[in-house]
């Protein structure tokens, strides 16, 4: 009945957003999902409901639910060299298993 | 000394202005350790709201506007940005402590123009009776984009020492920098004040919430101002003396260029304290992300902590300043 | 031939509005790639407090109405959105690249009213002093809920020629619709407007908020009206023609019958081209999640797709058009 | 006779005050299962401005008030705050079926103040012409942080018969509901009012939207009020009972010991009013966290839920009770 | 210290939160999570901080912590087959180890 | 290319936001996400994205991501046993895995 398959968290600023996209979208992926949030790291305090004064520099996390284990782990590498070389964030990894697994 | 206590007395009197006061009311809340918060959206919406406003009122001005009168301001507003750049760096990288693309990066900031503050310039002048030229915000962008893309080029210039590569980049970077929300909003304000009549809508919305939204906007940024502190404590303390001294020197440069344009052209002293205003201010909500686009290996904690923390809290403060001497030296 | 090029420099005028002209820039905004975003929640308030506003609005004229006078343009307006309807399943139909519930569940959207072309149009009206009797905005869910009833059943029929069992649904798909948030906040400002006095508030806050709140929406719409394009372009291109040329008709069809009932029973102009502004909307905000539960094998990015990106934006600007057509045609 | 039948002509006229009225709109609306929903930012951003506007209001008043006539009044208001919880712990824990601790908090929840209450309060009696000492809404915090406290004692003596340990801990939950953001929100603006000029803003801003957001909120509390009833059910029906009958005779007592104060020092028949309305008021947004904080074994269903859905509509619909029997006994 | 359960991530349009939690209510659930969020899939964007027109196509993500995998199973059969029939969103299902498993 | 991790899951009301934080960083944490929402469960609704009465009874989860596995357990019962002792709430442990493992 369900398909395993892996997601892929993916935590960074607004600012990369349209790059994170962008790379997802390249990799040929059905979808995924955004959930606004903040945190606090290395670089400081991200604020999640309250005034963040630079809008950029909200933070947002993406899931991504996917079959292909090594896409994921491509995308994955792909992100946190590239992408978010010297930007702040994080990205992991998960098992999960899928319901209506054609979808992806 | 008459003089000085005079200009004290102003001084403090135009300290009780609601504007900074919701400011040092903010700064109180967040040292007292308040749990009191704006909702983001609230936020956006007020910085929105200001910025449609700010370009529409200017748009508005622009279509009566003499041509030849923009030109000396606007040339003046652009070199204002470059040079507060190039000062920034060369004050900022004589010190040993300062890693070369922060203090760059907070030279570019600082060189760049703040949304609040110029608002809060326009809307105390207005509470004083100090008229300027309808359209003198919209030199806003004369002086911000000049200031950061002096930045950018310093930046790429200290890592590479090839000259052609950058110069496309920047032709991208300026386009992005165009279509970040704070200047989109403000550029279409301006375009929609140039050519359609928004006066009713202005007249009944944007002229009557603006000072009430800046109210809001005041205690969101004195919060953040003292949330910021913390951060900054952790960075060379030479960064809080150029917090503090950068916007009263710059105010000084811009109100001296604004005197200048006076004498040359009749430039209104409210126009020279809008120039001063901008000149002391550094940018807290547009400028940012530019920067940590086109310099990366600068650290944003220090140029937005110095710029957000000390910056922006002396530079509103020191609106009355450069009205106070446009009173004593301009005969208003 | 005078008279046209008249109707022309009318409708060139009524352009410059700023309410369209907000429209406009949000599409240029959009077009240009602006990272401008209105939040959420701004967004939901804004259509509350316009909902609020029409409601009440249409309520307190209720009061002092003549329930004569109400009849024949409320039928007008129901007969419209059934008319509309049925118009568009014929023709939408004739197409072969057309699916048929995709076209009846468009055809639904656009006999259906939307909330911001109702309020752009009160807005501009009264910015040209084109007065209609306060009561008319009521005339909304009159053409609202048969239009949407009517395509649902269309659909229910084309799928089952069953009819007993989809006659007990169809009452539960109203009170459904009804509690919608749009439909409830319509309704209760209604509401609120014949039963209690809500004069003081609705002065101090709801009327004044009014234009500009609407300015800021109409942002919203232009930038999604241009966003929702890129998923429209994949559908058939018969869409796109109905799309623009069904607010036309539509609007057409509503003034006729608007002007037949301004001989019948002296309807002011105003209400006539309230009558044409509803009939040439399409529904936006509240129609299409009553469509989606209704009729799920729709493709729901066709719809609202046409009716976002085409239908909004052409009876937004085709407001001037019918205001000028009164001008000239009912002598007011 | 007359005299009751003028009484009840009155109080229902006062029934039809739009204030009212969106309070009940908002019940039917949840009653009838309406998804309405009013956003979360929105309803804290209502919340701060309301907050801000009375808080600023009281300040620029107490600037120019005697600080003679200010102290029975505040007196009065925390013997009030005092004798409400005490009054609730020895009733309700009479009852069998009520845990002390439900019964403390309870009591304590009414015998602080609401924001909403007293802000339509304000607007009720401004609409009516009821003038009342303009500082008379910076007694909320006398009244609120005394019967907070209260509670909060009476709930540890339960628990521990030792007294010394507490005492200690008092001062910190005094400060910390101080820190939490409706106290601090309204502390902010008093001090604004009273050490600043806010003049401008507040009557360009505050002053003007305060109506309007109020009817907003008055929207949520009634949706909140019926949604909360569900969780009541299931706990004793004696809460119910209170809930309906303590307003009443908290604002009886409020009106009673206002009155003396009248009599003794020429008090406002509105200021009166004012600490009949803010008696009979039960807290709902600044109160419960306190309180889960401090008494964390009582449960906060039960007091939260008898003072939001009973308590608060009680007291709001109350208003027009105390204005009519002032009208009526202190000859205004 | 720890007790093995189950997460059953539910991605769906606000329109279908009545539903959804009708179904988790009828199972006798003892409680669940909802967080605001936005994405792209095969029906397009749902944007997750700005201006969404229709109210009701905003994404939800429901989080479900249970310990019966079997009715964890068949809730997101039910789910997929009937409630998200031809509705946009997708379910998964992860292993998780909750605390005061006597919750659950 | 990956490490393992694991990830604490905790959902509290924003009353206890202060507490869980100070835990964290007391326990030496590198960083954490906050993400708002709401849910249902023994205490009642706590709606996430409607007007929420008292703001500090609105539902946050705090995702952490860390290496310890022991030191994740032991946040986790103290959570449970002292933070949350009477409030709403719930915590949970999953296994991730992690690239950029030296962050952490
Ligand atoms: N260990 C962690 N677990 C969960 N989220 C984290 C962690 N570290 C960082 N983050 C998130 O990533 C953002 C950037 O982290 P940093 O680059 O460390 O400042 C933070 O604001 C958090 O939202
Ligand atoms: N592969 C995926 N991973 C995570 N979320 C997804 C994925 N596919 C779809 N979604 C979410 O489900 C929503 C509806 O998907 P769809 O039905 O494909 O349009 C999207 O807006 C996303 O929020
Ligand atoms: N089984 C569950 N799965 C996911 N979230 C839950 C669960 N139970 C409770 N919650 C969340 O924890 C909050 C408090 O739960 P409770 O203490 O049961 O009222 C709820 O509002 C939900 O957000
Ligand atoms: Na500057
Ligand atoms: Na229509
Ligand atoms: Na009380």
């Amino acid at each position: 009945m369900t398909t395993p398959a892996v997601k892929l968290t993916i935590i960074v600023e607004r600012l990369l957003k349209p790059q994170v996209e962008r790379l997802l979208q390249q990799a040929g992926l059905a979808g995924w999902s955004i959930f606004p949030g903040g945190g606090r790291g290395t670089h400081g305090i991200h604020r999640s409901q309250a005034a963040q004064l630079v809008r950029e520099f909200a933070i947002i996390k993406f899931e991504v639910v996917l079959r292909d284990r090594a896409k994921a782990e491509a995308l994955a590498q792909e992100l946190t060299q590239d992408v978010m070389a010297e930007q702040p964030g994080l990205v992991w990894l998960e098992n999960v298993e899928v319901l209506r697994g054609a979808k992806f | 000394m008459s003089v000085a206590l005079d200009f004290l007395a102003l001084f403090l009197t135009q300290l009780q202005k609601p504007t900074l006061a919701f400011l040092l009311g903010g700064m109180v809340l967040a040292a007292l350790g308040s749990r009191l918060e704006i909702p983001d959206p609230i936020y956006q919406f007020i910085v929105l709201v200001l910025l449609l406003k700010i370009g529409m009122g200017a748009g508005m001005a622009l279509r009566a506007a003499d041509p030849v009168a923009l030109l000396l301001p606007a040339l003046g507003a652009a070199a204002l940005g470059l040079v507060i750049v190039l000062l920034g760096r060369v004050t900022l990288c004589l010190i040993s402590s300062v890693r070369r693309e922060d203090g760059i990066a907070t030279a570019g900031l600082f060189g760049a123009v703040s949304v609040s503050t110029l608002a809060a310039g326009m809307v105390i002048m207005e509470e004083d009776g100090l008229a300027y030229e309808a359209w003198a915000p919209a030199l806003y962008p004369f002086m911000d984009i000049p200031a950061l893309l002096a930045a950018i080029v310093l930046a790429q210039r200290a890592r590479t020492r090839s000259g052609s590569g950058p110069r496309m980049r920047l032709l991208s970077l300026i386009t992005d920098s165009l279509r970040g929300g704070a200047l989109s909003a403000l550029l279409l304000g301006m375009a929609l004040g140039l050519v359609s009549r928004p006066d009713p809508v202005f007249d009944s919305f944007y002229e009557p919430l603006f000072r009430g939204l800046l109210s809001l906007l005041m205690l969101v940024m004195g919060m953040e101002a003292f949330a910021r502190l913390a951060e900054l404590r952790r960075v060379a303390h030479v960064y809080a003396v150029y917090g503090l001294l950068a916007p009263l020197v710059h105010g000084a440069l811009g109100f001296a260029l604004g005197w200048a344009i006076h004498l040359a052209t009749g430039f209104s002293p409210g126009g020279v304290v809008m120039l001063a205003v901008m000149a002391a201010s550094s940018s807290d909500v547009s400028g940012p992300p530019t920067l940590r686009v086109a310099i990366p290996s600068a650290n944003a904690a220090v140029y937005i902590g110095t710029s957000t923390s000390i910056g922006t809290p002396v530079a509103l403060l020191s609106i009355p300043l450069w009205m106070t001497l446009a009173e004593m030296v301009l005969q208003t």
